[in-house]
């Protein structure tokens, strides 16, 4: 009977359908807010289905010259490594459906699957602007992988347990936000940089490389990673939300949690200009990592003197 | 299944005319211009005229978009490379000519550079009068180009001299 | 040295409505001067043709069927014209101006492009006979 | 030091190279020497740091005389001195380059080599910069005798290179642009994320329009002019009727000039908003982008109420303008410009203080006084280097002498100080036009002009929102002008972006020629067309192969 609950809850509900559909609704409310800081109207409500079914429905062209098995594999391998990473996440606000000791690590890893996914794909194709593109979302990987890790770890740490439930709920208790602020800000800015927003959107700067990785992508694949991103989004808003805002209270409020670091990172997005790729990193290494660091030493020295 | 596939064919067809009607990602192309029409063009994309409220954003790469917005009378250098750009935008595609230039040649009929009309090198769907049209005229040639494709006429593919006659 | 330097007119225009005009749905009022599409009045010509003598892109041509009965059949190219409104200034008589309202002039095809301003009639009779109008000369390539 | 001791200077310097000089006009010598004194002339004039080289025309003397002349201008404030040099006709003629001295020369002998025929002796970079690649060998579009069918296509190989060229890396940016501008084509030798070199190619916005000049009449040259540009069309249908009214020996009416400079203050606005608003999105700012536009929309609602038209406003005619100002356009003059200035001084604020935002500007792309001078730049870029050239206050002409304008230059020579210059222009712009609306001349719009122009030679300098402006204009006495040279400033700016590219990064590209131009490539690439009509797929190499074969005749 399980098989059949189980299989409805990762097809249909919470992780499927629900999570693409909630994925294609926060990247409107992004485009949205930040089109109203602009002073513009900004999208419709079902702009990003019309955008990924037009997309499906349009013919891939693939360019010769470059490997066919990566070039239709990897837009698959970056969706379900977003998918994937969704059932561990309190998405929805909902806890979630599976757990076990150490996913906090696994769904960090299946979040980057997709990045590199996009690198690959940008690797192999055989325009010059793909390549550029992936190069660079690579060695933005690299640089705020660490920070963001670290800031995710330290509610872990205050937890003192890997699985996300039982940090969620442990956050439930305390908001970690006031006593780890600097974890929060990290966790947010290392948000946009995997997300690639501006000022981290280099990987895919429009008037230097055109779309970055994506040059060469038309129809379905484009929409898988397009896809990808949305569900992306979704899955690291919750974790941040669930982690640093007061854990999973009930779905409304979660929900309300979950829109109001969307509001705050759509805010940066049309705020800030974009950032080269050397300054990106160059900031991550500088400020990230630093103040990440300090924020576990801190946080080990002040458990080790209340234990 | 067989009764209803007729159905679902016919749904399927209309929720795809819907997605493409309400989604039309455009690239510009100015083959010889003189910039006003694409001053223009860019003016749409801004918070007076704000075309993302319906759906249109502006790509950068011909492999993302649905309308090439071109304007300009077609210089000889700017044949070939209109002709690639046509060549690799995937199907269904559509041609938007803005300016009295891409139509008629404009005031530069007659110079020893120019071609001339866009619809001499690529099939035009939708003709944009003016010197430059305003804003609003781009908008609603736009507009009468999705209401054509709405009504589920099937856009024509690409007609024109394949790749290696044209080179 | 501000990090967010432009964060306050975010927040004014985040809190009040768009500027955007919704053009389809309300169409906004031009300018008086604003110089759309041509019109002629065939009473007041006294067939010239120095407008379409001067003209840059050669969009017009009149059309003389009877000088004293003011019979003149205007043949405007609405795609040719450059809306410099030279004609208006070198028509001494003003039987040709320009509609502020009318610019919305976008078609699918090209036929509605060519305009005959003129009496029924006397555009009957042209569309009989073949027309020999200026050729435009051909360009190159 | 006036114009008179200007022009003597000129003249004692070229006295050993000067076979005959004449003072056509006032400000204006021309001296006339032999080919292979150029070189030394040029060394001459530079030395003594008399004025710039403006630019090179070309002319065919054709009916009177079988001989080709080189025309070049040098200015010095208000002084305009031409070097003529007479070359025979038939055959191959020759002539010395003279852009060792003079670095901004290579791009006018480029144009000088493909459009007359003349052979330019060491000139650096000698291909076709505007005519198409398919253009025959042979066939010069300027002189008399060509005929347009001469011209038909011929199929050339030369196609750009891209991609992997040897260890270099070749990134092609160009024709096609995500943004907006003229499409050229630049290719950036790479190495990693830093450029190592750079090669231009123009030619995808020419229309051949000096030679399309002589096939109208005088009033019909002025709409075609006014479409060289569509950002600064005021520009050219301003200097190139200030031209013609000088030939004519026509007397502009007062009310006419000061309305020409106010709406040509209105142009400099929305051009330079322009400018902003894309050099923004070009370094990732969209808000700039978007705000900037959306203040500039005030000033083009003003421009279609004064002239009926947002972009090509075709208020100059020969001999005045065509509309008036009200007086209740006077007070939406006044209203608008209230708002603007407001938000100029915010723009010129956020350029200078936001952190981000000079993270891309600070140091990029920095140009010295000298590098200025030597690359001969002009406008905003050359001020932003401590340049003091401009033409509304070197040579006056209009109502600038009536309605003064200061200079606004900027020593730092970076990228932060061609936003700073730009911004502060537009706050004097903005004085300025409120002191035309104010004191506005009484007087007739226009003057009776006649159908056909004295025959003459006159040059007409103009300062358009990117720098000086140079027309060269000879009537024959007919309905037509014989010869009509238009040399734009982003001519003269491209060798100082060039030169300053090499060296940066590749994402600070689009940054440095912001304000200019292309951004993304689309040649080069070839297509799998899989789907439901046949599948047909070329390589970029069988492509190119097949060129050849295609352009050889054998395919």
């Amino acid at each position: 009977m399980n098989l059949l609950t189980s299989l409805f809850s990762l097809m249909i509900f919470p992780a499927g359908l629900a999570l693409i559909l909630s994925g294609l609704l926060y990247e409107w409310a992004d485009r949205k807010l930040v089109a109203r800081f602009q002073n513009r109207v900004g999208p419709r409500w079902f702009q990003p289905f019309a955008d990924i079914l037009k997309l499906l429905a349009k013919e891939e062209i693939k360019p010769s010259g470059l490997d066919s098995a990566l070039f239709y594999g990897l837009p698959i391998l970056a969706l379900t490594g977003a998918l994937t990473s969704a059932l561990y996440a309190p998405i929805l606000g909902l806890p979630p459906i599976h757990s076990f000791p150490g996913d906090l690590i696994v769904t960090l890893y299946l979040l980057s699957l997709l990045t590199i996914s996009m690198g690959l794909a940008g690797w192999n194709a055989s325009s010059r602007f793909s390549v550029i593109g992936a190069t660079r979302s690579l060695t933005q990987l690299f640089a705020y992988e660490a920070p963001f890790l670290l800031a995710l770890l330290g509610p872990a740490i205050a937890a003192n347990s890997w699985t996300i439930r039982d940090v969620s709920a442990y956050a439930g208790s305390h908001w970690l936000i006031l006593t780890q602020p600097v974890g929060f800000v990290i966790a947010l800015i290392g948000l946009m940089g995997k997300l690639e927003l501006p000022p981290f959107d280099a990987p895919e700067a429009e008037t230097e490389i055109v779309a970055g990785a994506l040059t060469e992508y038309s129809g379905r694949g484009l929409a898988l990673f397009t896809l990808g991103k949305s569900v992306e989004l979704v899955v690291a808003v919750s974790l941040v939300a669930a982690f640093y805002l007061g854990g999973i209270g009930n779905p409304l409020l979660f929900l309300l949690k979950t829109l109001g670091i969307v509001l705050l990172m759509s805010l940066l997005q049309a705020l800030l200009t974009r950032l080269r790729i050397d300054q990106t990193v160059g900031l991550w290494w500088r400020f990230g990592a630093l103040l990440a660091l300090l924020q576990i030493l801190v946080l080990i020295l002040v458990k080790g003197w209340l234990a | 299944m067989n009764i209803t596939q007729p159905h679902l064919k016919k749904f399927m067809e209309r929720m795809v005319t819907w997605a493409r009607v309400n989604s039309p990602w455009v690239i510009h192309f100015n083959s010889g211009s003189c910039n006003g029409c694409d001053i223009e063009i860019l003016a749409t994309l801004t918070p007076r005229y704000d075309v993302e409220r319906f759906g249109i954003k502006l790509r950068g790469s011909p492999r993302h978009a649905d309308v090439l917005v071109c304007t300009g009378p077609v210089t000889r250098q700017a044949r070939e490379r209109l002709l690639r750009i046509y060549e690799q935008m995937p199907e269904p595609k559509f041609v938007v000519a803005v300016g009295s230039c891409g139509i008629s040649g404009g005031v530069f009929q007659g110079c020893y550079n120019v071609i001339g009309h866009i619809d001499e090198v690529l099939p035009v769907n939708a003709f944009i009068p003016g010197c430059p049209p305003r804003p609003e005229a781009i908008i609603d040639g736009i507009v009468k180009l999705l209401q054509h494709v709405q009504q589920g006429a099937p856009a024509p593919l690409a007609t024109l001299p394949k790749l290696q006659e044209a080179v | 040295m501000k990090i967010g330097s432009m964060l306050k007119d975010l927040l004014v225009s985040f809190f009040s409505a768009p500027v955007t005009e919704k053009y389809p749905f309300e169409r906004p009022e031009t300018a008086e001067r604003f110089r759309g599409k041509l019109y002629f009045d065939p009473a007041k010509c006294t067939g010239c043709n120095l407008c379409s003598k001067d003209c840059p892109a050669h969009a017009l041509e009149i059309e003389i069927i009877d000088r004293a009965a003011k019979r003149f059949v205007a043949r405007y190219n609405v795609d040719r014209c450059i809306y410099c409104a030279q004609c208006v200034q070198s028509c001494k008589f003003k039987c040709i101006g320009m509609s502020s309202e009318d610019w919305e002039l976008a078609s699918l095809h090209k036929a509605p492009f060519v305009v005959n301003y003129g009496k029924e009639e006397d555009i009957a009779a042209l569309l009989a006979k073949p027309s020999q109008g200026k050729t435009v000369p051909e360009p190159a390539g | 030091m006036t114009t008179e001791t200007l022009l003597q200077r000129a003249a004692e310097l070229l006295t050993p190279f000067t076979k005959d000089s004449a003072r056509p006009e006032s400000n204006r010598l021309d001296v006339a020497i032999s080919a292979n004194d150029l070189p030394a002339a040029a060394e001459t004039l530079s030395n003594a740091d008399w004025g710039y080289l403006s630019a090179i025309t070309g002319m065919d003397l054709a009916p009177e005389a079988d001989e080709l002349e080189a025309l070049y201008h040098f200015c010095d404030k208000a002084a305009v001195m031409t070097l003529r040099v007479r070359l025979p006709r038939a055959g191959r003629p020759e002539i010395p380059s003279i852009s060792p001295q003079i670095p901004a020369a290579a791009f006018f002998e480029r144009e000088l080599g493909e459009m007359l025929g003349v052979t330019v002796v060491g000139t650096p970079d000698p291909s076709r910069l505007f005519l198409p690649d398919d253009w025959p060998e042979g066939v010069y579009p300027l002189r008399r005798d060509f005929k347009q069918e001469q011209a038909a296509p011929v199929e050339t190989a030369n196609r750009p290179e891209g991609g992997r060229v040897g260890n270099k890396f070749i990134v092609p940016i160009g024709p096609q642009h995500p943004a907006l501008k003229e499409p050229g084509h630049f290719e950036f030798e790479v190495d990693g994320e830093v450029i190592t070199g750079a090669r231009m190619r123009l030619g995808y916005v020419h229309r051949g329009i000096e030679k399309a000049t002589e096939e109208r009449n005088w009033i019909q040259n002025l709409y075609l002019l006014e479409r060289v540009c569509g950002i600064c069309s005021h520009t050219h249908t301003s200097v190139y009727s200030q031209g013609v009214e000088k030939l004519a020996q026509v007397e502009t009416p007062p009310r006419a000039l000061a309305i020409r400079e106010l709406v040509a203050g209105l142009e400099r606005i929305h051009s330079h908003l322009l400018w902003l608003g894309v050099a923004a999105h070009e370094a990732g700012f969209d808000t700039l982008f978007m705000y900037s536009w959306r203040d500039r929309e005030t000033v083009m609602n003003l421009l279609e109420e004064l002239t009926g038209n947002r972009v090509n406003y075709s208020i100059c005619v020969l001999g005045g303008v065509k509309q008036d100002i009200l007086p209740e356009q006077a007070a939406s003059i006044h209203q608008a410009i209230g708002y603007l200035e407001e938000r100029i001084r915010y723009y010129l604020d956020v350029v200078s203080s936001d952190t981000f935002f000079l993270q891309r500007t600070r140091g990029i792309g920095t140009m010295t006084l000298d590098e200025a001078k030597r690359f001969g730049s002009l406008g905003p870029t050359a001020r932003a280097s401590g340049l003091r050239r401009d033409v509304r206050l070197d040579s006056p002409y209009g109502a600038y002498t009536r309605f003064p304008v200061s200079i606004v230059t900027d020593e730092r020579g970076d990228l932060e100080a061609r936003f700073a210059v730009r911004m502060k222009e537009l706050l004097v712009t903005c004085s300025t036009i409120r002191a035309i609306v104010d004191n506005l001349p009484a007087g007739e719009l226009t003057t009776r002009f006649p159908r056909k122009i004295p025959a003459g030679e006159t040059v007409s300098r103009v300062e358009a929102p990117r720098g000086e402006v140079f027309y060269f204009i000879k009537s024959g006495g007919g309905e037509s002008p014989t010869r009509l040279k238009i040399r734009t400033p982003s001519l003269c700016n491209w060798t100082s972006v060039l030169n300053k590219a090499v060296g940066h990064q590749l994402a600070d590209v689009p940054m440095l020629i912001a304000g200019m131009d292309p951004c993304f490539s689309c040649n080069d690439r070839m297509v799998t067309v899989r789907g439901k009509k046949d599948s047909r797929s070329m390589t970029w190499s069988e492509l190119r192969e097949y060129g050849i074969q295609k352009y050889q005749g054998r395919r």
